[in-house]
């Protein structure tokens, strides 16, 4: 059975149709990739998913239940993370607690407990410390552990971002394009540790992004759009060699 | 007891020197100052100098507590005089009972000043209520009033105001009187006129000061409706004349003492008024009188204490004031051991009304 | 040779007690087209920002047609001809798309003008003409990046200073973007300055190449030698000699440091 | 300069980061307990006004500075708390098995001052989630004159504008709420509610009010529950500026709704931002700020002429004008203004001239968030 | 019915009135995202300049108000230079920290200002405050006063002139740029501080027009500020940065103010506003008027 599904996804913003009728399926562990030209609702659906948005039309389900209709906050804790196109982050704190605020959904801890913070919260906390931990030693953020997000810069912020997902503990990650900003030697790093997330952590990544050299190295299913409507659909070989793909959104 | 030194004694007072109210701390202080000079100039009271403190209350409670305290216990005055307001006596009053400091003559005309009763303290003004009962019985009596309304502050003021007119209401056994009430520094009484109008009513005793006073007049004016209004001693006042453009015709007021018009005074308030004139730089009006009557009341009882004072002493020395008549030409005061109010509440008012460009005063009236 | 336009000379500039950048020359001739390599947060942005006024710097100057401009007010600068794509897409969110080109040129006056290279510009992004009356912060963020350099020109300046144009557009439209960018260099003669993670393209469109490693440029060449060297080919062109694993997890040191 | 090695999680934990902080933390505490039996009674009165004043601080900042929730309304919670305390120790509360209306003794009744406040904090916290910014400054500011209006009319429990007798307080011939006792009363509470609060910030409700702050899409999404954690904020924030309303009652002595009205809540504003929004220093910084400048001019005006220190309008005109060079010389408060000094010594030998030097700013809107 | 009908009459022009100040607010905020804590101390300098130049000086009095509009232009120009741009793009909360103060010093310097003080005053105007019948006298009673009408009038012409002026002049617009993102007008070369100052100008002016305008219906004092504090209930029930906004919410209150004054029990009057208030923003968090504001991820 299938990690995640879409039937009939739609939403239209006033007179917009963002996304129009689009249907996909996700399989456990693969990374399965959106790509289409600009405007053509990629990042909508991350919100239709996240619940940033409420659909139109049409269902979601995800291991086995539907969340068309959960309330936005409760979608981490079922298992599902993301990363923002903009990059949102909680400028005003520190690397570390960005990442912390992404162990929150485990988080079990009273308000009472919490205020007098008693030895069960803090042994809560050292556990997800150890956690973070794990997750600035993957991405290699130890550098960065204490410093403010406000100034950090861009390349460093997507990978805090990444790594405050992957804090969740998700089944499903959504990256909205995890390698715009950066360069040659960091874009190949990132395709590492969606590689790893994908294999290691067994986590199921669902990826927006441009970089088509990106796409064919870590994707297994590709998914076009144009629109807010399905263009294509296969493997990255197949979509990449697809006419219509290439006049609207690859360019000759 | 403190604030008594060889050779001064320092006495302390608050006054809202900023905010809405400083119209009235201003001229309340000066007078007060006025007073305390010239007990210097006649070198000072059994030898000793007077020093006056006056601190800022902003007419809030909060910052009357905070000067109460640095008063009382930073410049550990010997009493309290002429502290003004309400709301603020009544938190700095209790402190200073509490430590022994007497509280004199505060600028309000609110009963708690004199009750209940405590040794130390000292009302001077006639109370609002006590006011609004003779004016209430005057014109039923000589004018036929039957329906009566009042509009209010909404506010210990306004209340005592209301308390006035509905007590004199049942003592006559008038209808109940109807009641309508703004909140302080509103501007709009549109909806208050509207209702006493539409109930029918002759009378309008005003809870009001300045604004308030010429806004609902005005306001009624505009619709047509033309009872007899009459304010307390807090709206007798030239502003409701000046600023009124002949909107307050006919208002009437009730007041202790009258306003000092410079050309109707006797030649020794007139002089009196140049000296303030001289000292100050601008003209003495009633509050100025209100503070330095305050200060010369509790100057002359300082005297009579003799050389070894006390609190004690210094109210004993009120208390043997008797009928105690000031240049100003208002009520006499008059203490005892049980009353520590100075004019007698039921024979001290006296009614006024707008006449051109002054308040021309009508006679004195009581119930 | 062409004049140089832009100087820049051993600026220093801090945010608070970081120095960001640590003493940076270059020069951007007139006409031609100048790009910036570097790895992230190797302070690309902050040169840009130091030049358009938006920072100060410590030390320094920056000189544009032979006047000093460091430490002036951002529109100032702006009105002597320095038109910057800022990093990040900062659109005017709540007003729609048309007055966001409109503020673009709100330096000019001659509205049959404006109006003609709004015309050019919707020619370029025909998606800017769909969205024309919806507010800019509801748009997509490549739209935002198009509408964010199409309001540059809009101001037809004399230099140019793009920040990451390419920023998370569609492979067709970076293509694009930089043969209008092109087209404008050698068409109108527009000045640049180009700072982009793409170095391919960005070496490829420019005449002339700094490459900047935290806060000091440590080669400068015409973009046809730098596309030669080794490290440019490995590090920032990401072509690696065959024979090597074809994907390396470790980090190789640069021989320049 | 110091250098920190880490040894392990607990040490970013706990609430002393390292040594330095037990001994500077260690003397002001002596300090602090030892000043009443040095200082002049006025100066143990003023510090206890600046622990209750602090106290209200603390608990806006909770919301504003921490959280990202301006309320403009604060001083409806203070008045609660206040109005209870006094009710409670006062007159008492009718209850139904009892002839007489009971009377509380504090250990109740400021638990429960904190409580009504609390709640009060829910019911206009749960309205208005959806607001921000100057809308739901509006919205608590509403609030709050709708709670002044009920103070003032609820005659039979709060006596109006008449106002209302605060009724000091004992343990057995103790008088608690005067002098050196009130003063470590206040005190306490007042470290137990910074240390409650810091306990609350290193936990994950804590983290997740500064992620609503920050960004409340992320927050969302991170598994945030927006309603539940404003909530919780707002009454906590409003709980703890209860209590400081029932200590206040007792140092007031004299209660009146009058002293609860937009101004008061303006001030606590004021103290906030003054102080530093988002540390908890600053609630105390703004503390001394909104209590010690008034108070101070009052001192300076003894040894100025009377001429001028009795002009009218004097004092609000000179706290205006600090409060404006404070925030022009320093946008980040007393509190960004301490670190950059603290900064400034720690870096001794190689702090920087640029550290104090400000970068141009740019105002992004924040009706985006 | 007439009644009822001259309460709404009456409603009406307090409700101006409140219009009248939110301008004001609205303007500052529209173009610098500032809350403006000292929009009623403007209008209270410019009333008292206007009795300053028309009672003390003696000058006719559309001379006066001209001259005082003209001087509260320049003077909101100078708080704006003296006072808000030092803290120019600092974080919002500490520019409106700045107004807080600036509020506090003009109060007091108004009260310590020889002739000025902390007296009431009035200006006198060519408005009467007579009532005027605006129906057949047969009919009924439904009267309004020439003061009351200037101002309607005045509202009117305002609303009109300012929102024109922000929705099609460069300008305006530029204005309106500058608040949502200050970087980006000045990468597009708007004059970000001179705007600014502008704007503080032109919103002292409306402040003063306010000030003249209301002084015959509120006096002049140095407290007559504090009526921003319906003022900005007014604004912010229309949509905080909308000028039509601004006039429907301060006719919103100042009707319901009066309606429920008559026909509610007492009390109600002074929070029926806020009661209203509080609904209004619960359905509509936006105010009436608001743009919705969700950010795009
Ligand atoms: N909240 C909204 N209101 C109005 N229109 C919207 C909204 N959100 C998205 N849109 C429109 O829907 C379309 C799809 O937007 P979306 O952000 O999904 O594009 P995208 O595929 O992610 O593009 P890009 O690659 O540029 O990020 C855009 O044209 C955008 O203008
Ligand atoms: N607001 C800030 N406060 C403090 N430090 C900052 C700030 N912005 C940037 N920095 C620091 O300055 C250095 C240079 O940043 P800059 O943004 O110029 O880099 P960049 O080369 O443009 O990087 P990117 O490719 O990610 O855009 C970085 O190390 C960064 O950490
Ligand atoms: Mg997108
Ligand atoms: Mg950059």
């Amino acid at each position: 059975m299938s990690l995640f599904k879409a039937e009939n996804l739609a939403i239209n913003f006033g007179g917009v149709k963002a996304v129009d009728g689009v249907n996909f399926e996700i399989e456990k562990g693969e990374c399965f990739t959106i790509i289409g030209p600009n405007g053509a609702g990629k990042t909508t659906i991350f919100n239709l998913i996240s619940r940033i948005y409420d659909s139109t039309d049409g269902t979601m389900t995800f291991d086995g239940q539907d969340i068309t209709k959960v309330p936005p906050h409760a979608i981490a804790s079922l298992g599902i993370a993301r990363t923002f196109q903009n990059i949102e982050l909680f400028e005003h704190a520190t690397v570390l607690q960005n990442l912390l605020v992404g162990r929150h959904c485990h988080s079990r801890t009273g308000l009472f407990s919490e205020l007098a913070f008693l030895p069960s919260v803090r042994r809560a906390e050292v556990a997800h410390r150890e956690k973070v931990e794990e997750v600035i030693d993957f991405l290699d953020l130890q550098h960065y552990r204490e410093s403010l997000i406000s100034n950090l810069p861009y390349g460093v912020r997507k990978v805090v971002e990444l790594g405050r997902a992957l804090c969740t503990e998700p089944k499903l990650i959504l990256l909205d394009e995890p390698s715009s900003g950066l360069n040659v030697e960091e874009t190949q790093d990132m395709s590492f540790w969606i590689d790893d997330i994908k294999k290691d952590l067994g986590i199921t990544v669902l990826m927006v992004e441009h970089d088509m050299k990106l796409v064919s190295e870590v994707s297994d299913h590709v998914l076009v759009l144009n629109y807010g409507r399905m263009l294509a659909h296969g493997s990255p070989q197949d979509v990449q060699n697809d006419p219509e793909v290439v006049k609207a959104y690859l360019g000759e | 007891d403190q604030g008594i030194y060889d050779d001064k004694i320092v006495l302390g007072s608050h006054q809202p020197l900023s905010g809405p109210v400083a119209l009235w701390g201003v001229p309340v202080t000066n007078g007060m100052r006025m007073a305390v000079d010239e007990a210097n100039e006649k070198g000072g009271v059994n030898g000793r100098m007077i020093e006056l403190i006056v601190e800022d209350s902003a007419y809030q409670q909060n910052k009357a507590a905070q000067a109460g305290d640095k008063l009382l216990k930073k410049d550990k005055v010997f009493a309290l005089v002429g502290a003004l307001g309400t709301p603020t006596n009544m938190v700095t009053m209790p402190r200073a009972l509490k430590m022994g400091v007497m509280n004199i003559f505060p600028v309000t005309a609110a009963n708690e000043m004199y009750e209940p009763y405590h040794k130390l303290k000292f009302g001077g003004f006639t109370p609002y209520s006590d006011q609004m009962q003779a004016a209430v019985k005057y014109f039923v009596e000589n004018k036929g009033i039957k329906k009566i309304g009042v509009l209010y502050q909404d506010d210990d003021f306004g209340k005592n105001v209301l308390h006035g007119c509905e007590n004199q209401a049942k003592d006559m056994g008038l209808p109940e009187v109807i009641k309508t009430n703004f909140k302080r520094g509103s501007k709009d009484f549109s909806s208050q006129i509207a209702q006493l109008k539409s109930e029918g009513v002759e009378l309008v005793c005003l809870g009001t000061i300045i604004g308030e006073t010429i806004g609902s007049m005005a306001t009624a004016k505009k619709i047509g409706y033309d009872p007899i209004f009459v304010v307390s001693s807090a709206g007798y006042v030239p502003e409701n004349i000046s600023l009124a453009k002949g909107l307050t015709e006919g208002l009437y007021g009730t007041s202790q003492t009258p306003i000092p018009y410079y050309d109707e005074a006797t030649p020794e308030v007139k002089a009196w008024m140049d000296d303030y004139k001289k000292r100050f730089g601008d003209d003495a009006v009633l509050q100025s009188i209100a503070g330095y009557d305050a200060m010369n009341v509790f100057i002359m009882a300082l005297e009579k204490a003799g050389p070894d004072l006390t609190a004690e002493k210094a109210a004993e020395a009120i208390e043997s004031i008797k009928d105690y008549q000031s240049i100003f030409g208002g009520a006499p005061y008059s203490f005892s051991a049980e009353d520590h109010l100075g004019p007698d509440a039921r024979n001290s008012a006296r009614l006024s009304q707008v006449v051109g460009d002054r308040w021309k005063l009508i006679g004195p009236i009581s119930y | 040779m062409s004049d140089t336009i832009l100087k820049v000379r051993n600026i220093e500039t801090y945010y608070g007690p970081i120095m960001a950048i640590r003493g940076i020359s270059l020069d951007v001739r007139d006409g031609q087209i100048a790009t910036v390599l570097g790895a992230n947060g190797a302070g690309k942005t902050t040169i840009l920002k130091t030049i358009s006024g938006i920072m100060d710097p410590q030390k320094g100057v920056v000189e544009f047609d032979g006047r000093e401009i460091q430490k002036r007010d951002p529109d100032w600068v702006m009105r002597q001809g320095i038109s910057h794509v800022p990093e990040g897409r900062e659109v005017f969110p709540f007003l729609s798309v048309n007055d966001n080109l409109l503020m673009g040129a709100y330096t000019r006056s001659d509205r049959d003008a404006i109006a003609k290279d709004i015309e050019l510009v919707h020619s370029y992004f025909p998606i800017l003409k769909e969205r024309a009356d919806q507010p800019a912060g509801q748009l997509s963020g490549g739209e935002q990046q198009m509408l964010s350099i199409s309001r540059a020109l809009m101001a037809r300046p004399k230099v140019m200073l793009l920040d990451e144009p390419s920023l998370g557009l569609s492979p067709r439209l970076v293509k694009e973007i930089f043969t209008i960018i092109k087209r404008l260099n050698v068409e109108q003669g527009m000045t640049m300055l180009l700072v982009e993670q793409n170095a391919n393209i960005a070496l490829h469109t420019a005449d002339f190449g700094y490459v900047l490693e935290v806060g000091r440029i440590v080669m400068e060449d015409t973009t046809e030698n730098l596309l030669q060297k080794e490290d440019i080919r490995e590090f920032y062109l990401g072509i690696q000699d065959h024979g090597v694993r074809g994907k390396r997890r470790w980090k190789k040191r640069k021989t320049w440091r | 300069m110091r250098f920190l090695f880490k040894t392990d999680y607990d040490q970013d934990i706990r609430i002393a980061k390292h040594s330095g902080y037990y001994w500077s933390y260690g003397l002001l505490l002596l300090v602090v307990i030892a000043a009443p039996f040095f200082l002049e009674s006025y100066y143990i009165g003023q510090m206890t006004q600046l622990y209750i004043i602090a106290i209200a601080g603390v608990g806006l900042m909770l919301l504003a500075g921490y959280t990202g929730l301006v309320s403009l309304g604060h001083a409806a919670f203070f008045g609660i708390g206040a109005y209870t305390e006094a009710v409670m120790t006062g007159n008492g509360i009718p209850l139904p098995f009892m002839d007489e209306p009971m009377v509380f003794s504090f250990l109740v009744s400021m638990p429960m001052a904190a409580i009504f406040a609390a709640l009060a904090g829910v019911v206009i916290g749960i309205p208005v989630l959806r607001l921000t910014g100057i809308y739901l400054a509006i919205a608590t500011f509403a609030f709050a004159i709708v709670i002044e209006e009920v103070l003032s009319r609820w005659e039979s429990v709060t006596n109006g504008y008449t106002g209302l007798l605060v009724e000091s307080l004992y343990v057995g011939d103790l008088e608690l709420s005067d002098g050196p006792p009130f003063y470590f009363l206040c005190l306490g509470l007042l470290i137990l509610v910074i240390l409650m609060s810091i306990n609350l910030l290193r936990s994950p409700t804590g983290r997740a009010m500064m992620a609503i702050r920050d960004s409340e899409i992320s927050a969302q999404s991170m598994g945030v529950n927006l309603a539940r954690v404003k909530t919780t904020a707002f009454a906590l924030s409003a709980g703890v500026t209860g209590l400081a309303g029932a200590l206040f009652a007792h140092k007031l002595g004299f209660l009146s709704p009058e002293s609860f009205t937009v101004f008061q809540s303006l001030e606590l504003l004021v103290l906030v931002v003054v102080g530093g929004i988002g540390s908890l220093h600053g609630a105390i910084f703004g503390a001394m700020f909104v209590l010690a400048l008034p108070q101070g001019l009052a001192i300076l005006k003894d040894y100025l002429p009377t001429s001028i220190a009795e002009t009218p309008g004097m004092e609000p005109f000179i706290f205006g004008l600090i409060l404006v060079l404070v925030i022009i010389f320093e946008p980040y408060g007393i509190y960004g203004r301490w670190l950059k000094i603290k900064h400034y010594f720690q870096m001794f030998p190689v702090y920087k001239r640029a550290t104090f030097k400000r970068q141009k700013a740019y105002m992004k809107s924040e009706r985006l968030k | 019915m007439f009644e009822f009908l001259q309460l709404v009459v009456g409603g009406v022009s307090i409700g101006c009135i409140y219009a009248l100040v939110a301008l004001g607010f609205v303007l500052i905020y529209k173009a610098t995202e500032v809350v403006n804590f000292a929009q009623g101390e403007l209008m209270m300098l410019g009333a008292f300049l206007a009795y300053t130049f028309i009672s003390i000086l003696g000058w006719n009095y559309w001379v006066g108000a001209a001259a005082a509009i003209i001087c509260m232009f320049f003077a909101g120009n100078l708080v704006d230079r003296v006072f808000l741009r030092p803290v120019l793009g600092q974080p919002q909360f500490s520019i409106v920290m700045v107004t807080i103060g600036f509020g506090y010093m003009a109060r007091s310097a108004a009260g310590m200002m020889p002739g000025w003080g902390t007296e009431t005053y009035a200006i006198s105007t060519p408005f009467s405050s007579e009532g005027m019948q605006l129906i057949p006298e047969s009919m009924g009673s439904l009267v309004i006063s020439q003061t009351d009408l200037s101002v309607i009038i005045a509202t009117v012409i305002l609303c009109a002139v300012l929102y024109t002026f922000f929705t099609h002049t460069r300008l305006g617009i530029a204005m309106q740029a500058s608040s949502q993102n200050q970087l980006a007008a000045y990468y597009m070369g708007i004059p970000v501080k001179a705007v600014f100052s502008m704007i503080w100008g032109i919103s002292a002016a409306v402040a003063a027009a306010a000030g003249i305008l209301l002084a015959p219906t509120t006096l002049i004092d140095t407290s007559m500020g504090f009526i921003g504090l319906k003022a900005f209930p007014a604004a912010v029930l229309g949509g905080f940065g909308s000028i039509p906004g601004a006039v429907v919410g301060g006719l919103i209150i100042g009707i319901i103010e009066t309606l429920a004054g008559f026909y509610l029990p007492p009390g109600f009057k002074n929070v029926a506003a806020y009661v209203v208030l509080l609904i209004v923003l619960v359905v509509r968090p936006q105010g009436l008027f608001g743009q919705k504001t969700g950010k795009r991820v």
